[in-house]
């Protein structure tokens, strides 16, 4: 049923008797054109654009658990298209471009909050390469404000602005467009858009096997039985390396684990999503008050979805030296999600050695503000067999040939993107 | 030209914190061991035992391949310092040798089995001793430094209010000799300094 | 936290060690195919579950170790030195 | 009249220590021993706090952590502390608290009109509206919404309090000081093995101190408080009162809080406010009890509607009277001590509601005895009154309710059964599995040295939980490696005997529709799980997302169960199938300060000094960060210099005279070994075999992946004894790349090595008068003959031995003087004094970096992590040959082709204007601000005073092939500008000549 302010009235008044499920709860068929493999943000993208753009709707999303209860429901839901490589900044700016109609596309209110976000830089040589990724920002099209002080203390009024701190902040690169999303929303928003356009969203079904003949996939063995398929698509970022390996091959992948808290829900303190430059924090205020704030991952392969202590402490300590007033909330929660750390920090969307099965992964933590042109272009690789412009750099093959995409330039190692 | 052989005074990195006790309250002390001689010894492959050996012979103090062991005499400690490392450390002072004298004692010691490498200016040696002084350290090390599990005679290389540092046990009062790098010697000092001061009145 | 047995030091925590990855991946001779560094540079089995990997002791003795650990439960099965010319560290207890 | 509402004696409260405090601004009078909550029952208030969405008055509703009410802004200023539990917080002197999420008072909430569109608020609602015009999401309806949510606000100024972070090990851990803890903290004390035991509140006991229980003939909070000063006593026993344990982590590490001082209005000098634990047991004990679990029904959320067991807590613990006329209502025997107990403290009970066809026969005799109403079969449908409860509507569970019994009350004290506090144990990575014995979860099979006693592992029988934490305890040191002979439990005089039945929702009135609150901090109800669910939000993961129970700050410890056995009920399966949401560190709510710990603020990293940095300090240098070394950037010597004009004037004086340069920071290690020619030759591009001894050489190293890693000068001190230097910022990194290669690869090269970078200063002395100054204080030959460009020696600084390197950054005739770092002040003290007649001067890094600049010698700015040694125009370095490090990545196809950004220099063409950092290189005559391809940007730019003009080091796409093309330099963030001219990136003595002079 369609969403809005008078079926909400009409439900009111009839007991919220008449709302319906937002996505059935189908059956599998025997046989889809597509199966994308994982029902979170990005496989519910790409199955929604698929039948929207591309007309292909005979597709089934296939998930373990319950959708988005992967990365989509365990990220901090920053949203932003601040990078620096032109191939990064393009497509991050088209995902932030499909995120400004997103609610309204969808009919289901995904939250998306465009306060800004902002990155501190404490030293000349960050300043340095703050001016460089924001002028590279803007030669793409892209916003992007270079603050002073005073422009960063009307953003963040509580910050520690002294000099008696280790390392004094000298200004801030900003994105006005970036912002937070309300995570769960995105997944549930794409299931309801899909389902609506006759995408089967099958939950609590496993993919145990990937059924091929030579280098042709021919459909996926679940636990809820075979299921075939024309075309598979593979969106399981944090799992991508243990799918592949249904089918022996290696990726250039490691998972690791990125740690999430937030704090009791307190008045708004907090109005835009700040990075601090001296350490690894973030942080932004959710809309239900909380504060939700990361930091780095752990830095040691894990397929373990929990918090650990010495990377919080850190973590903590840069945030408390960034905000000292933050000393005194409380963290209510912790927990962990499962990163594809790719070996030079950028993700992989495209085709594989074999034929009909496709790529979406190596997503490090740049998933969440992603998901719409993930999607979008996954979509599109799928339907037309070969990339976008826009993943046509995120190629499996740039490794081999030597394109890296590596934002930080810190080479092959993982924990260090 | 000053006259030919006298050194200029060495300048400890702890000025002007250097000379007094930096904590002086009646169950915790914290003083700078100044002036150190600091001798690393690295055993090229093989010779691991035979420079063991030749240090213990030098010294006449035992020098165990054993890790986490310190032994010492009463102005000389020889304590392990990794797989195939030690590190000498003595004060002039004390052990009443000339500057270099003890350099060139292990180099002659050690000869070809491995490398003798002159540290003692760029380590800065810290002594905090009194009945607080394992609480004092518990909260600036994650390793147990229970009776049970370290005393006297037991070095490690570890961690120290997040610097790398390494903690020799000199007595059971207890007492703690520390070593960390030259530059951070004044945030050493400062976050051992600010674990004292809950101890300050009682 | 993870606690880490250093074959020399004993056990201490994670926060004195970094890490260094999958310690299966041999490195190629120097005339070695192309693909063959390309893998060895690049892909990984990123096993869920047991995984040889390198750690370094680098807030403690420096040594660089092999330790075998689960990556689902972190169980750590045994850790060695990764060099087979350092002495080894005969602990007491 | 003054805590109207304390009983005449009894309760573990110090009658004689009066304590002010205010809430609301009124102020009240208390006891010491009270929490903030007893003191306002025993003031009579009960109304605490406004509920998160409807605004509906609240009250207290527990006795401890699990409260998800009475929560408050405690203290004020930069202390102000929102959210917290009344009933956690300890009394002290001129404590301030005040209610939150209420406008214009507590007693009058506008926002309370929320109740009224309660439907309209319904689970999820926002996901389906705000949306219309679209503008309006951010820009209107958000700021509201956001305005809305959240309880308390925040203190902005910095928190003047001080926290740490301790490590303590133990061969056995005791989590909770209740009957099981204590007798296993006890059973395990006297092996003789390293116990702690923890417990959250301020006295030991638990559940002892709440409830009149007997242990071997003493009343149980005596037994607890000789066992705990019994424990106190031995010395292989650390006792933590205060103590929370909020995080079971990897490889049984536990962390917890100490709240050192906040039962003080402020700390003691010295100490910290709170404490962060990190223990390293060989054993778990986890007996840290049992939650009791509300009743839902009608308006179950109002005033005076209290758990049975903190009514208990309140008369028992506290000495205080939670109401005068009390409903108990329950599905179990254990609330019958609630009205035992408020019955013996003159409380009138005037009904016990048992949802149970038939109780426990001997409890209704007893009731009968103290002559209190007993109604089986029946169950509170709904309560009514507006900031208190004024009475019930008694339903019978079975059959019609169409006429409810109303019964006049001001305290309903319920009870729907007990929930072992399994969070640690689900935190340990383990499964908590259902019993259907206590329709709650118990702990499952461990996975970590872990085993969980008393009301924590379901045994809620008084001897039970002795019994457990006896044989526990003993255990636990067992196999920890003690051994001690076999001691008896205490012996507990109690028959209790739980003997529940469900009772999920109780039936409402007329069976009209009521708010039965599920999560009330939250403001979750019943209809909001069935909503949830007929919307297909039917797993309990998304339940809990989309009607956010159990997502509050009391993290749904009272809700969790009763919302599962809802769905479950809505799903008609079993509620093992409907599953269990696993438990996330912390168990309580912890101060970030506690995780922050010392290493905040100026304490966040150290710094790093040089021996010459007192004398900078003194000079009035101003400092850069490189890393965490302070670096002298420039010196100003007159009122009104600027960086600008002190780089030059110190450039200047370096090119036309001599100056000094503190390099002390560049990385510095020792290798030795018959094997350390072969070994740098692998690691360097470059040739090192046949580097004779007393030369230096500068090298460069690449990473496995191709690009450049680091460069620098290494020296042959002997044959087999070399001396690298490395930048500033990969010191530590080259030291364990080096480290790695040797031991992870090649193992059999016989080579040692180590940083010396702390004991050497390092001295640059540099420009055409630098021999001369050296000549005055060096003991040997520096002339060009004998000591050519690139030679390396060791020679006597007045009396120091110091080593003497011939090598240039700036470009200019150079050395560079290494000497013991005590003596590196005296060092630079000696050479000024030398200097002195031919005027030397000093200079830091900007100089340092307008030289290298003009030299175009590459830098951090260009070996960015993306360059390789034919990007920077040095692959003619590299031997082919041979094998190095990154030799076969570096010769993939893309970084051989074309579109590389590669270094060149560029020269400003507008006079005067000197170029910028981080601009962008583009086609000329692009207008600004249009969408354009970048080629390249600028790394490095100064001032060069020998060119005087403008000039950069920057990275062009084929860059080398482009020497003499005009470009624009685009800064789009200030809408700048400028004509730029790409050149060779050496732009003076391309011979080199003056280095070699």
């Amino acid at each position: 049923m369609h969403y809005s302010a008078l079926s909400l009235v009409k439900q009111a008044l009839t007991g919220n008797r008449g709302w319906t499920r937002a996505w059935r709860n189908p059956e599998p068929r025997k046989q889809y054109d597509v199966i994308i493999i994982g029902g979170g943000g990005h496989g519910l993208a790409t199955a929604y654009y698929l039948a929207k753009l591309h007309g292909i709707t005979n597709v089934a999303v296939l998930e373990k658990g319950y959708i988005g209860g992967g990365n989509t429901g365990r990220n901090t839901t920053i949203v932003r298209s601040n990078y620096m490589l032109n191939a990064n900044s393009q497509f991050y700016e088209h995902s932030m471009k499909l995120w400004e109609g997103l609610s309204q596309d969808l009919n289901y209110n995904v939250m998306f909050s465009q306060r800004g976000v902002l990155n501190l830089f404490h030293t000349d040589a960050q300043r340095d390469a703050a001016a460089r990724r924001g002028n590279a920002m803007r030669l793409n099209g892209v916003d992007a404000v270079m603050h002073d002080l005073d422009g960063v203390r009307k953003l963040m009024p509580h910050l520690d602005f002294s000099k008696n701190t280790r390392f004094p902040i000298l200004g801030g690169l900003a994105q006005p467009r970036g912002g937070t999303a309300r995570h769960d929303a995105v997944a549930w928003g794409y299931a309801r858009g899909a389902d609506r356009l006759g995408v089967d969203i099958i939950q609590k079904c496993e993919v145990t096997a990937i059924k091929r003949d030579g280098d042709k996939v021919l459909g996926v063995e679940t636990s809820r039985g075979f299921i075939g398929a024309g075309q598979v698509g593979v969106a399981v970022a944090g799992n991508s390396s243990r799918l592949f390996d249904m089918v022996g091959m290696k990726l250039p992948i490691e998972s690791h684990v990125l740690q999430a808290f937030v704090t009791e829900g307190i008045k708004p303190l907090v109005d835009t999503v700040c990075t601090f430059g001296a350490g690894h924090f973030y942080i932004s205020q959710s809309d239900k008050g909380g504060l939700v704030f990361g930091g780095d991952i752990d830095g040691w392969n894990t397929y373990a979805q929990r918090g650990n202590l010495p990377t919080f402490n850190h973590v903590v300590a840069g945030g408390v030296t960034m905000m000292p007033c933050l000393a005194r909330l409380r963290v209510l929660r912790q927990w962990g999600g499962v990163m594809d750390m790719s070996m030079d920090g950028t993700p992989i969307i495209g085709k594989t050695p074999i034929n009909n099965l496709y790529l979406n992964g190596g997503w490090c933590y740049g998933g969440f503000k992603a998901t719409p042109a993930s999607g979008w272009v996954f979509a599109h690789t799928i339907a037309h067999d070969k990339p976008h412009k826009l993943n046509a750099d995120f190629t499996l093959e740039r490794f081999r040939e030597g394109g890296m995409l590596d934002e930080k330039g810190v080479g092959a190692s993982p924990k260090s993107h | 030209m000053p006259d030919q052989n006298s050194l200029p005074p060495r300048v400890s990195p702890l000025l002007p914190r250097s000379g007094d006790h930096i904590v002086d309250y009646s169950n915790l002390r914290l003083t700078e061991r100044k002036a150190l001689t600091a001798i690393q010894v690295l055993s090229f492959k093989g010779k691991n035992e035979a420079v063991a050996g030749a240090i213990g012979t030098a010294l006449g103090i035992e020098c165990s391949t054993q890790p986490g062991i310190s032994n010492a005499n009463e102005h000389t400690q020889v304590s392990w310092n990794g797989p195939n490392s030690w590190m000498v450390v003595a004060s002039d002072e004390e052990s009443g040798r000339a500057p270099g004298e003890l350099l060139k004692l292990l180099q002659d010691a050690v000869g070809e089995l491995g490398a003798v490498v002159d540290q003692s200016h760029g380590r800065c040696g810290l002594r905090l001793s009194g009945s607080r002084a394992r609480q004092v350290m518990a909260k600036n090390t994650a390793i147990d430094l229970h009776p049970r599990a370290f005393g006297p005679g037991r070095c490690a290389l570890t961690s120290v209010a997040h610097m790398n540092a390494t903690i020799v046990q000199v007595d059971d009062t207890p007492t703690y000799d520390l070593f960390v790098i030259r530059s951070m010697a004044r945030s050493f000092a400062h976050a051992i300094e600010h674990a004292c001061r809950e101890f300050a009145n009682d | 936290m993870l606690r880490i047995e250093c074959p020399w030091c004993g056990v201490r925590n994670e926060d004195e060690f970094s890490y260094g990855g999958d310690a299966t991946v041999e490195r190629p001779a120097d005339d070695a195919s192309q693909d063959d560094w390309y893998h060895y540079a690049y892909t990984r089995d990123n096993p869920a579950g047991p995984h040889r990997e390198y750690w370094h002791h680098v807030n403690g003795c420096r040594a660089w170790i092999v330790v075998e650990r689960d990556t689902v439960t972190h169980e750590v099965f045994s850790t060695a030195p990764a060099s087979p010319n350092l002495p080894a560290g005969n602990r007491e207890g | 009249m003054a805590q109207q509402f304390r009983t005449s004696s009894g309760g573990h409260i110090d009658r004689g220590r009066v304590i002010s405090f205010t809430f609301d601004g009124k102020s009240y009078q208390g006891y010491e021993g009270d929490t903030l909550a007893s003191a306002l029952l025993a003031n009579g208030v009960h109304l605490v706090g406004r509920s998160f969405k409807y605004h509906r008055p609240r009250g207290i509703q527990t006795a401890g952590s699990e409260e998800p009410n009475a929560i408050v802004e405690l203290r004020s200023g930069p202390r102000k502390e929102p959210n917290t539990r009344a009933t956690t917080i300890e009394l002290f002197d001129g404590l301030v608290a005040n209610s939150q999420n209420r406008w214009p008072s507590l007693d009058f909430d506008v926002m309370a009109i929320n109740n009224l569109f309660s439907p309209l608020l319904s689970a999820g609602f926002y996901y389906k509206t705000f949306m219309w015009p679209a503008s309006f999401w951010t820009n209107v309806y958000e700021h509201v919404i956001r305005r809305a949510a959240g309880l308390g606000t925040a203190a902005t100024e910095p928190d003047p309090d001080h926290y740490e972070q301790c490590h303590e090990h133990c061969d056995v851990l005791v989590v909770g000081a209740g009957p099981a803890g204590l007798s296993a903290a006890l059973a395990a004390a006297r092996t003789d093995a390293r116990v702690i035991i923890v417990d959250e509140h301020p006295t030991l006991g638990g559940s002892l101190n709440r409830d009149n229980y007997t242990i071997d003939g003493k009343h149980g909070s005596e037994w607890a408080a000789e066992t705990a000063a019994e424990l106190a006593a031995m010395d292989n026993v650390h006792v933590f009162s205060r103590t929370t344990v909020f995080g079971y982590y990897d490889h049984n590490v536990i962390g917890a809080v100490e709240k050192v001082s906040d039962h003080l209005p402020v700390p003691p000098a010295g100490h910290p406010r709170q404490r962060m634990w990190l223990f390293y047991p060989q054993r778990v004990i986890l007996a840290t009890g049992a939650t009791e679990r509300p009743l839902v029904f009608g308006n179950n959320d109002k005033p005076g509607i209290m758990l049975a067991s903190a009514a208990r807590s309140y008369v028992n613990a506290y000495g205080v009277k939670p109401g005068k006329r009390v409903i108990v209502a329950t599905n179990n025997n254990d609330a019958y001590r609630t009205a035992i107990d408020l019955h013996r403290a003159g409380i009138f009970v005037t009904a016990v509601v048992d949802s149970r066809a038939h109780p426990d026969a001997p409890l209704a005799d007893e009731l009968k005895k103290l002559s209190i109403r007993l109604l089986t079969g029946s169950a509170v449908g709904a309560a009514e009154g507006g900031k208190r409860v004024k009475y019930a509507q008694i339903v019978t569970t079975q059959g019609d309710t169409l006429d409810p019994v109303r019964i006049d009350c001001d305290l309903i004290a319920c009870s729907g059964g007990w929930n072992p506090n399994v969070h640690l144990h689900s935190q340990s990575g383990a499964k908590p599995v259902y019993d259907d014995s206590i329709l709650s979860f118990v702990p499952g099979e461990s996975r970590q040295a872990e085993v969980s006693a008393g009301a924590a592992n379901g045994s809620f029988a008084l001897q039970d939980c002795l019994d457990q934490g006896n044989a526990a305890g003993a255990e636990g040191a067992n196999m920890a490696g003690f051994e001690g002979k076999e001691v008896k439990a205490a012996k507990a005089e109690d028959e209790g005997v739980y003997a529940l039945e469900a009772l999920w929702i109780a039936p409402t009135p007329y069976n009209k529709s009521y708010k039965q609150f599920i999560d009330q901090q939250n403001d979750v109800k019943a209809s909001d799980v069935e909503l949830a669910s007929q919307e297909g939000y039917d797993s309990v993961e998304l339940l809990k997302r989309y009607t956010t129970q159990g997502m509050a700050t009391d993290q749904g410890k009272t809700s969790n169960v009763n919302a599962l056995a809802i769905l479950a009920c809505q799903r008609g399966e079993p509620i093992p199938q409907v599953g269990i949401t696993t438990f996330r560190p912390p168990y309580v709510p912890v101060a970030m300060g506690v995780f922050a710990g010392h290493t905040v603020g100026n304490d966040f990293m150290p710094v790093r000094r040089t021996a010459i940095h007192d004398w900078n300090e003194k000079q009035g240098a101003v400092f850069i960060e490189a890393g965490l070394w302070l670096r002298a950037r420039y010196f100003p010597q007159y009122p009104g210099d600027t960086l600008y004009n002190c780089y030059v004037r110190e450039t200047e004086a370096t090119r036309n005279n001599v100056a000094l340069v503190d390099v002390t920071t560049l990385g510095k290690i020792d290798i030795q070994g018959p094997d350390a020619p072969e070994f740098l030759n692998r690691l360097y591009i470059n040739n090192w075999l046949k580097l004779p001894v007393g030369k230096a050489r500068y090298g460069i190293m690449l990473r496995e992946d191709g690009m450049v890693y680091d460069d620098g000068t290494t020296s042959r001190l002997g044959e087999n004894h070399f001396f690298m230097t490395t930048t500033t910022a990969n010191a530590a990194g080259v030291l364990a790349h080096m480290e790695q290669y040797h031991q992870t690869e090649w193992p059999d090269l016989d080579v040692v090595f180590c940083s010396v970078t702390e004991q050497w200063t390092g001295i640059a002395v540099a420009g055409p008068n630098s021999r001369k100054l050296l000549e005055k204080v060096i003991d040997i030959d520096v002339s060009n003959e004998a000591f050519p460009f690139m030679a390396v020696g060791e020679c006597k600084l007045n009396n120091i031995t110091a080593r003497l390197f011939r090598i240039s950054f700036s470009g200019e005739l150079a050395y560079e003087v290494n000497v013991p770092a005590d003596y590196g002040e005296q060092a630079w003290l000696d050479l000024l004094e030398a200097g002195k007649e031919m005027g030397v001067g000093v200079y830091g890094t900007e100089a340092l970096g307008t030289m290298r600049i003009e030299k175009g010698h590459v830098a951090g700015s260009e070996l960015d992590g993306r360059t390789t040694a034919r990007d920077i125009g040095l692959e003619g370095m590299a031997n082919r040959a041979k094998h190095f490090i990154g030799k076969h990545c570096s010769e993939r196809p893309a970084l051989l082709g074309d579109g590389r950004l590669q270094v060149v220099g560029l020269k400003s063409l507008v006079p005067g204007r000197n170029l910028r950092i981080g601009a962008h290189l583009v086609d000329p005559d692009k207008r600004l601000g249009s969408v354009s391809q970048s080629q390249g940007h600028i790394s490095a730019t100064t001032y060069s005073p020998q060119l005087d003009c403008g000039i950069a080091l920057g990275l062009l796409m084929d860059g080398a092939s482009r020497h003499g093309e005009q470009l624009d330099a685009v800064f789009p963030l200030d809408d700048e500008k400028l004509r730029v001219e790409v050149c060779h990136p050496v732009f003076i003595d391309p011979e080199g000549e003056l280095v070699r002079a």
